[in-house]
């Protein structure tokens, strides 16, 4: 779960990182209010779950409440990489003598959180590694034994600071760090972490990214999830504990098992097809999950042709038909024709249940995405006269 | 010969009592694994299938010199589990849960780097030697043995890769789930490894998708240390970037873990990479 | 720094471990009161740092508020083991069906906190380990790493525990591994932990002892500090830096390094007399830290003979000199007879200040001590007609 | 020969440009000592007495191969120093900081162990090998030469000793103080070890006090292990239990740790005890 810049820097302030005075505003009214009241020029900020805000317009320097008013009237409302702003952020300006960067993220080939630092933030980490890797320091970090001082220590001095910026940037790093394990992170990020004018360290920018899977134990903060920000079906795939990921294509599929719906996905488009989505109903699924599974497909408007391929195991075959039916009987616009794919564990029932039912069997899988392809190309001709 | 599991592994189920536990417990021993022990703490001294339960995995080893462990305990008690079964002396871990958070997983995982115990998983089908031993959910009676060594970071996807190969009449050494989640205990070289080491292994089948580099890393290892033919399949050539695509370990992330970029990887050292799970049985048949 | 019964509590509380429901009250009559809220039965007891207080009768039962005023006047201001108790905690009486032990401590040995539980409760742990050590079972834990949930659970079957049991057990194992690292505890011990006759767990007793080093980063525990037990010689002492400890003797002696302190005790007692107190300047000690060790010496009337030992070093012996006329130039009191020896760094200046004091020269310890005891047994004849 | 530290000992002075560490250096170089170093984060490019100061332990052990640090840091810091001089590569660190709160103690100690590095105090005077080396704060001018190894959780009475031992005509081959904390690094039955295996040492002198079990451990250790003579001093006979003598470790704990115990354990196995400071040097001199 991705959290805001706001959300981020509440959270960063929270484990006394030093961060600029601001608030969050929905309406261009309440903005107008939050730069009365932090006085001085500011800097109004999109909140929204992407990069590039800058280049889009996303981010505008106001010099007093006016200019903020005007720029938060441009910016909410307005859409980012196809992402619709609802709020922004109003800050006091820094003045930035550098820009530095900081970041925790998890190491999946040394099984490690892994701290990097660079002398220059503000653009891409991964941009930076490209070109510049020698500007980039790594340290693994123990996830039993946690961040050292020293360790953190040898950090600023990698990165040639001195003086009186040594104490904080240590402070910060192992900030980050609490920040980073106390809230089961996978990122916390300070991009860029400036040195001010007066010589001061301050987190210009933010991001945490939360583990889906230990958000159990931070209840407080599955509550900074952005609803408004999440789709019709992506809430619905999310209530039924459904992975589902909308796609630009016209094929809609249902598989059992990550690795096997993506195999299928490519498939469909090795045979000239083009998946609708992603959509795993996991291991040993239910009838009302696949149900729930397949009211997604057929809300989707774009969806010609569903594709199911289900491989029978722990997940039976006559669970999944029995879902399919379920979803079909209640569905309130025409199905579109179904290529159902069944194999393993109680097949047999399940296609004897389907065979009433107005799908396509397949037996393989190539046979079922060809079919699956030959559909979708015809419903396209058909709609083309 | 085999590698991981055999007709010598002594098994103790973590979470035995449980649904998915007990369930699996009996589909194991169907199949002939030396289920000897179960745990679940608080219900030591009663009996799952004929097996007997302990308190601990501790107790469960002096008793019944269990020498693996199959866990199925729920996700947020799953990491300590690993833990208990390493301090215990287990030496393989088989860790089936799904969705443990990513830092209980490096915590784990660093404990281990101080025992002996290698971990296989999380969120993995888990490890079957055909005819000799299953120590996890995978469909049995689609396995039947053979030459071909299998190593997946997925579960469905390699049955179906199975089926195809046993449907050729390719039989399989032994087949080895490494888990979808981004920290995992056991990576693609470290299996790879153990084949190119096993005299019944002939030929390598290595199934990628989406995320990490572990499989550039598997392409560089076979250049440099495998003998013996490796076939791949990479899942996700469609998979859009910044998504998680099931599995918590299939994201791209800042342009790294494309499919295409595996892909590329492994063919620029001579791996074959087949296009569907089905044409991987059809690769594998022209080298053997 | 040892915290009281109720302070130990509240922290234990403040870390969810249960503890019985009370209060504590400094007169009889809040005492009522307290008992008055919690209604039923209640248990006074003593609040006073040091073992025992069942015996001593510092632990009552009461069944209402009535009793309890009675019983809180009979144990307030009373002495036990020579400390006077000001306070006493009154809590709802338990109904028990077991008593177990459970306690951290530093294991000097292992350079590790252990943890040590037994299924036998409510008596001295140091008394069941003499006397059954097989019912004793010991934990060691990695500190950095931390008590891992399955090694506690370890534990709570290794002492036959189970059922509902071991969650509970768990969970306060846990909590207390907490209570010991996150406050720098050197002890925290529950005895008895208690299972109730419905099955509950229940810490009835605890003790915490802090790390007095580690106090800098617990200002809050520092104010737990219980002033009113203090002695004004311990006040002093406290304030002054010096490590002092009141002994039964008449010997009073002011030493540098804690190590030659005991052995010049020792050797004072070898000599047939006894000294009065132990009191290290610690090192480098300049002139008006050594006067404030000299005005408690001074303030303790079982004085008679002061014995002075410095080996000069990092300490120099005219900053002793100086201290020590400083101090006797403010004595409201005559000075006793005191012996000095001073040996290092700076002895001559040392010497050729003193040389106008009326104090009496020691070249060897041996010396000095002899002179003293020859000195003190002088006195008490003098004293005795 | 010796123990510990010698002409070879290369020097880092951790907490360089304090008070005390500044001062100690000046006494260390005019002993001899081979001080190649100092360190204080943010103080690099400086230099004291004419030794160059570093940001970092890894710095200056690169620099100048530094392989022996010494610490004067603050005792919040000290076991953060402590950790970095053993992750530099440094083999012997002697902590002259007293008051470190044990939990920092427990945990550096818990880090060396998966390090080479020994680690000597804190809370201690340090280690000297007169003639050759002084690492530590000791008055160098008492020490001479010879073949007496000494072994002490004390400072001043150490000294005591020494002094006696030296107005007798008894040289030291080393001095090495333990420190007076709970938690140290070394203890007496590793220094007993090294003395052992010293052709320079030809007699042992132990001195310890109330508190723990050190003594008694050395007592064992003694009986099957050293050949050489041991001589003994034990301070505490007077004090009272349950009361802090001065160093954090000098206390009697449940009945435990008391002068007596110790001086019985060490009498048991035949180690003459002294009853005063200067009888040692008697003692000593009687069996060399």
């Amino acid at each position: 779960m991705k959290l805001h810049e706001y959300q981020s820097k509440r959270i960063f302030a929270r484990y006394g990182l030093p961060v600029p005075q601001g608030n969050v505003a929905t309406t261009p009214a309440e903005a107008r209010q939050v730069a009365h009241l932090l006085g001085g020029p500011v800097v109004v900020k999109a909140q929204v779950l992407t990069g590039g805000r800058g280049k889009a317009g996303g981010i505008k320097l106001a010099k007093d409440a006016e200019e903020t008013e005007e720029a938060a009237r441009q910016i909410i409302g307005m859409f980012i990489k196809g992402l619709k702003v609802y709020k922004v952020l109003i800050e006091q300006a820094t003045d930035i003598a550098q820009e530095m960067y900081m970041g925790i993220v998890v190491d999946r080939t040394h099984r490690k959180p892994i701290m990097i630092v660079s002398a220059q933030g503000g653009i891409e980490i991964e941009e930076l590694a490209k070109n510049r890797p020698e500007m980039i320091f790594r340290l693994p970090i123990d996830p039993l034994r946690g961040l050292m001082d020293y360790q953190a220590r040898n950090l600023a001095f990698e990165l040639g600071l001195h003086g009186g910026l040594i104490r904080p940037f240590t402070a910060i790093a192992r900030g980050l760090w609490r920040v980073f394990v106390e809230n089961d992170a996978t990122l916390a990020e300070i991009n860029p972490l400036a040195i001010t004018s007066e010589g001061q360290l301050i987190a210009l920018d933010g991001k945490i990214t939360l583990d889906d899977n230990a958000l159990f134990r931070h209840l407080e903060l599955n509550e900074m999830r952005d609803l408004q920000g999440e789709t019709e079906a992506q809430r619905q795939a999310r209530q039924a504990d459904l992975s589902y990921v909308k796609l630009d294509g016209d094929i809609g599929c249902m598989v059992n098992g990550a690795g096997l719906a993506m195999a299928t996905m490519d498939l469909v488009d090795l045979y000239g097809g083009r998946p609708a989505n992603f959509l795993d109903i996991g291991g040993g699924a239910r009838a009302n999950k696949v149900a729930a599974a397949l009211h997604i497909i057929l809300a989707d408007s774009d969806v010609k042709v569903i594709l199911i391929n289900i491989f029978g195991g722990i997940t039976r075959c006559d669970e999944v038909a029995r879902g399919l039916l379920a979803a079909m009987e209640e569905a309130s616009t025409p199905v579109p024709p179904m290529v159902v794919r069944l194999v393993g564990a109680n097949e047999e029932q399940g296609r004897q249940l389907l065979a009433a039912a107005n799908v396509i069997n397949a037996t393989s899988l190539i046979e079922a995405a060809q079919k699956a392809v030959e559909l979708a190309s015809g419903q396209s001709q058909m709609q083309r006269p | 010969m085999s590698i991981l599991v055999n007709r010598e592994t002594r098994l103790v189920v973590q979470g035995i009592t449980g649904n998915e536990g007990s369930f699996h417990t009996r589909l194991m021993l169907d199949y002939g694994t030396q289920v000897v022990a179960g745990v679940t703490p608080g219900k030591g001294g009663e009996w799952v299938h004929g097996v007997p339960v302990f308190d601990t995995v501790r107790e469960a080893v002096q008793t019944t010199g269990a020498n693996t462990s199959i866990i199925y305990v729920p996700a947020p008690f799953a990491a300590d589990a690993i833990m208990e079964a390493a301090d215990a002396g287990i030496e393989l871990i088989v860790c089936i849960t799904e969705g443990i958070p990513v830092l209980d997983m490096m915590r784990a995982c660093q404990f281990l780097e101080d025992t002996d115990a290698r971990l296989i998983g999380p969120n993995c089908p888990g490890v079957i030697t055909p005819g000799q031993a299953k120590v996890g959910i995978m469909p049995g009676h689609i396995h039947t043995p053979g030459p071909v060594g299998i190593v997946s970071r997925s579960g469905t996807l390699t049955y179906e890769v199975v089926k195809a190969l046993t449907d050729r009449g390719l039989g399989q050494s032994t087949a080895v789930g490494i888990g979808g989640d981004p920290i995992i205990g056991t990576s693609f070289v470290d299996v790879l490894r153990m084949f190119e080491n096993d005299p019944a292994t002939q030929s390598i089948v290595l199934i990628g998708e989406i995320g990490g580099t572990d499989e550039e890393q598997a392409a560089r290892f076979i250049a440099s240390e495998v003998s013996k033919p490796v076939t791949a399949f990479i899942a996700g050539r469609t998979a859009p970037p910044g998504q998680r695509m099931g599995h918590a370990g299939a994201i791209i992330e800042g342009g790294e873990g494309t499919a295409q970029e595996k892909i590329a990887a492994l063919e620029a050292v001579g791996i074959r990479v087949a296009r569907h799970p089905a044409e991987v049985a059809d690769l594998v048949a022209e080298r053997l």
